[in-house]
């Protein structure tokens, strides 16, 4: 179990997971990148910057 | 249960019907109307036309039930309360009458509010639902009350569809004026207000405007925190207060579509979404509650409080989870 | 039963988990999608928001499940028929590519339209559902075919809300353009003529319109009869045909202001509404039917279908019945 | 030229001001209201509101003026057609009262409708406008009654925005009920009937829809030749008649997205757009005419039949051409 | 003067070639779209059917003109900078490309809005349009700053009707997904809190959620002055700065249907409606501002700052007031 | 059991029906006009004109 840097959810990462990877939080649906393995460590993917506006 | 609806022909009580007769616990004995009393219930709501045999019952002739639901206007329970209790050993009230406990009555009601009268709800069986905007705005705000992550006044800036109005038609409900409206009908001074600081122990300094919806609530508060915060600990007063709440979804996403909550996609539905966003310097906080009025706000709150008063599973009869798209 | 929806990002996928999540006999297994592969599926549609675990997978490595539903444009369930077969004892085809029993692959499904196919959808194990168009104009027009009601052509006017195109952008669905269209794109010549002809036995004259509207099909269609016809007639022909229809309302009221079939009342059921006129003279009769495109004319037909093949009770999880107001 | 708006707190009346007070040939002197006499006629009508000066006045004190226009109800005109004519000179009718010419005082009027009816205009001091279906279907039948290319009756399905029923609320008109609505009011009988059938000379069969905008007219009709006929002679019959015509725009591209006549691009301007598609086999030919029901279908065409019968320039006052998008 | 418009086919460039050929100091002379050269202008623009003459031409071939407006996407104005200056006596730019005067090339343009740079306007040969936003914002905001009524950051709440994204066709615009959204696609950090700090020296803590409509700017500034304040005392304010504006107009109602700005009366008009509330203790102050995004918010602020360049009649080209009910 | 003069379906009456009472036939929802009894004859209860457009 890792801890979601956005919520602190607790995000269940499979053992085989490796660095770069994307994984969702099922608390807050942010998508996390794997930034670092044993242990594994996670950070936010990077924003997409969509801008749906003006 | 034997049920009876009270003010069946409106917008509150066409839900309450479509509810109950899905909810394998109620049975409606009657659906009351001054006005389409003799006519089958689908000629008003045409959406339960294949119920050919239930037909609307004048409101004076009323028979014993376990549950009676009011969605009467404003004083018109109030005026028949005496009436109403003798015939009916639970009454949940949608409308205004008994919301204030400090009112005529109101002593003896119960917030038909799960998420913050779970507890008292057990065994009620006098329950007022809050008013949609209230709901949605007590929701949004108290937790972070609770967590003092506001001081002492918030602005709440609340969106509402022509359903909220309820039936009757008006100028202000006309569709050539309504279709494309962006009325602001209450910048100041709203009468709900007094019920949201009642619900949430601030003042909300509410506007209200009219958008171009026929369902759905959506109220967005500013709040100022008294140091700057981060998104974290927003998160840690939500989920500390919702995380087991059925009804209750954290929609704050950082990429896709659909980040922050939208009406549209709780029609019929009983779903509250609530989400929020923090300014860079951490010293606003945006939060952000959706609802379907009829549902979550009025009839949905009132067949959950009921499942809570009687003991049956909180989600019984409110399956249904709204649409996309719509 | 174990199910898998293709195409699950789309609106008729998105439509059909949310009918197999409802529903006591199915468990969905996977919901494919190539964009969306890994993400909840709430994301994409965000009134399932509360099935966190629920995530999109890649279309290319299927399970093994008893029912596999297609939701996928035109041709692409023809390229991976076979190893779609392979994996799924039954399969349900909601896009066009074996409509046509004459076409590739056609002969082995049966029509999707319990009212007219009741029979030969016992036990099967391909089913294909007609297009939403043909479904409303079929089951409109072919009981006046059968009753010797019309000659051999018959006017349709068939209107369509924008869900109908499916959920990618393009310039005719941009909203500025879309919000106030009534835009006739298709006068004459529409391809569900040939479909209609097939499942009718008349030729369609049909005229489309994109009306101002997401969800629902309307469909007018002008008779006129071989002789004059009276109201009663047309009743008869009516009830002959579906008095024992769990989904076909019949609506042609005389007085309240909901007298004939309006889509708005239908979105989410599985009803299709059907009723009708006849002029003064008795010679024309306007026949109009309405369905949700997505659920009768799409997933819920599907599902309806699939009940029938399976020997389940046909409501099994379409109970819910539209909303009024919305 | 000094002028009168009788009913100009109406939605009729409203246009009829907005386009009087840019005309610069008229100057607005009264401005009549019963209910909101003494207010600025913006209060009513807010994109007037720059006009502060111009206040609504009772109708039972009418001053000498050159024309007067009424937008009253039903009946209301011939009421007190004897003190209209006493003080104006020329009376527009934009009401049904005076459009018969059969009907009582109806032979001293002329039909408001230049593209039938120039001639008879030019120097006329009594005109009463048709309705704006009658409008729309009567430019869009008559030229092909006059070639040849219809036989006896003709299937006239018309839509209409919510607009076209006037600014008296009512349950049909309740936003709630009509946002979405796809309401086929009358399937049959529809008094315009009579009207199209006076200005073109064919049965109209008439199905008319009330759709979800709040401006707009649009009039599908369905011709069966006596004989298959293509494209080119449509083309012909339509040019024809209206090659010269400032108003009228042919519209019926094979490409594009926007190829046939749509009500979204004409809000506000007086254009009638007019196109048309035939069956492959030439047996059926459906053509298309939308205007904006407030100006070409009624105060547009008062005001240009105004031009027409004054020896004015025919487009004065009416240059607006409508907005895209909407 | 000889007029060229680039980005023709786009939704600004679309309203600037309906404003320049109703001017009668204009002459279009060139309408450029890559995709589109050669085509009339009304197969894109239907309202502009009728000026069957004009056709799109290639952006690339320009010929010399009195005056250029630019109606491209960020950056490409910037890309073609000298090319264009070259045949271009004046330039008028509806894109981001030149507002920050501290940016790359913005030094030599004026802020296009004359309610607030009136005077640096005059004789002006190059002329930056405020963000549509930013226009509503600061004509709210800036008066009341001026007058101290504010402290030092405002909560702006603003409401856009899709247009505001343009012409191009995405999934956040595509019709199904957007008619009923109340979409808040940016709670916090939109870039327009910039532009608006800048106009009007204060921090706008901004929040904007896309509304069901396709024109129309709403933005709502709740200002907590640094100590209570009367109504009075903000009329007062608003009267100072815009008694004698042709295009501000104050809507602050106490009776009637519609007391605040709404953006729906404004489509195709250049007016920027402008009203206010207090709070019972005169602690907040609810500012409202309504305009339509694509007239005052682009092509009209354009002609408007043009015809202050020129030393026009302020309001030529201009008159259109705007519909009701639309 | 009489029949519904619209739609031919069968109307269930009250035994202590009386004339001018309106009754609603279950299958086409039709308000009916009890205008005999014994035996009981129904007609279409007069339309309502109500001119819900232009
Ligand atoms: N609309 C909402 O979103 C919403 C949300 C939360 C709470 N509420 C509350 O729910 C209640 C009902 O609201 P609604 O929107 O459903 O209103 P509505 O559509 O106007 O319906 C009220 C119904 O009550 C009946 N009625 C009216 N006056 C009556 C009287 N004096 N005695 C008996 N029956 C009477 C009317 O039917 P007949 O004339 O045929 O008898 C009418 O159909 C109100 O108290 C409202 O405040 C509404
Ligand atoms: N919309 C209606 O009202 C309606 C009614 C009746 C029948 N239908 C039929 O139902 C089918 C789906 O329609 P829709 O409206 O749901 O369309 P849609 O919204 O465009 O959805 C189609 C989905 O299929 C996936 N897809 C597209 N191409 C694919 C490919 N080559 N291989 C695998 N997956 C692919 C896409 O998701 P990814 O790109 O993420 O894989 C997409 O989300 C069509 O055949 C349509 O004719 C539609
Ligand atoms: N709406 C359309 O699309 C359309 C199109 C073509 C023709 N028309 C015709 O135009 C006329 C007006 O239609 P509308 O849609 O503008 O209706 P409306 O919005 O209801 O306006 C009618 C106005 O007439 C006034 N009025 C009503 N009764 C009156 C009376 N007895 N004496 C004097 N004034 C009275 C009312 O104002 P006060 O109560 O304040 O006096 C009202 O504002 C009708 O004859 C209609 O058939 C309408
Ligand atoms: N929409 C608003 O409410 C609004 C308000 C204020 C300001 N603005 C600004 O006005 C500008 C135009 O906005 P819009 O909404 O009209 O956008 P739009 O509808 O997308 O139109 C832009 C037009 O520019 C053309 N174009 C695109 N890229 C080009 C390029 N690289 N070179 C030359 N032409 C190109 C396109 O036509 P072709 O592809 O055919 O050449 C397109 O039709 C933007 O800068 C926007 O920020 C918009
Ligand atoms: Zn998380
Ligand atoms: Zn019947």
């Amino acid at each position: 179990m890792t801890v979601c840097p956005e919520c602190r959810g607790a995000v269940s990462v499979p053992d085989d997971v490796m660095a770069a990877e994307i994984v969702v939080c099922g608390e807050c649906s942010s998508e996390l990148e794997v930034v670092a393995v044993t242990p594994t460590v996670l950070a936010l993917a990077p924003e997409v910057e969509e801008d749906w506006g003006e | 249960m034997k049920a009876t609806v009270l003010g069946a022909a409106g917008y509150v009580g066409g839900e309450l019907l479509r509810l109950a007769l899905g909810h394998p616990g109620l049975e409606v004995v009657q659906a009351t109307s001054r006005r389409h009393a003799g006519r089958p219930v689908g000629l008003v709501h045409p959406h339960l036309r294949h119920h050919a045999g239930l037909l609307f019952t004048e409101p004076d002739v009323l028979e014993p039930v376990d549950v009676l639901f009011s969605a009467l206007p404003r004083g018109e329970l109030a005026r028949v309360h005496d009436q109403i209790t003798s015939v009916a050993r639970t009454v949940v009230d949608l409308g205004p009458d008994f919301r204030d406990p400090e009112g005529p009555g109101g002593a003896a009601y119960v917030t038909g509010l799960p998420e913050l009268y779970r507890g008292a709800l057990a065994g009620a069986t006098r329950i007022s639902v809050p008013g949609c905007m209230a709901t949605a705005a007590a929701v949004a705000i108290r937790p972070l009350v609770a967590a003092g992550l506001t001081q002492d006044d918030v602005v709440v800036d609340a969106r509402t569809g022509s359903s909220g109005a309820g039936g009757e038609p008006s100028r202000a409900t006309h569709h050539p004026e309504r279709q494309h409206a962006m009325r602001i009908y209450k910048a100041t001074g709203h009468r709900h207000e007094r019920e949201i600081a009642r619900l949430c122990g601030v003042r909300a300094r509410m506007t209200v405007t009219a958008v171009p919806l026929v369902r759905g609530v959506q109220v967005v508060a500013h709040l100022r925190p008294p140091r700057p915060v981060s998104r974290t600990e927003v998160w840690s007063a939500f989920r500390d207060a919702y995380a087991d709440e059925p009804f209750v979804r954290l929609v704050a996403h950082r990429s896709g579509l659909h980040r922050l909550p939208d009406p549209q996609f709780l029609y019929g539905g009983n779903f509250v979404d609530l989400g929020f966003d923090v300014d860079d310097d951490g010293r606003r906080v945006v939060v952000v509650a959706a609802l379907d009025n009829l549902v979550k706000g009025a009839a949905g709150g009132a067949v959950q409080s009921l499942n809570v008063a009687q003991g049956l599973e909180e989600q019984t009869g409110l399956d249904f989870p709204g649409l996309h798209p719509v």
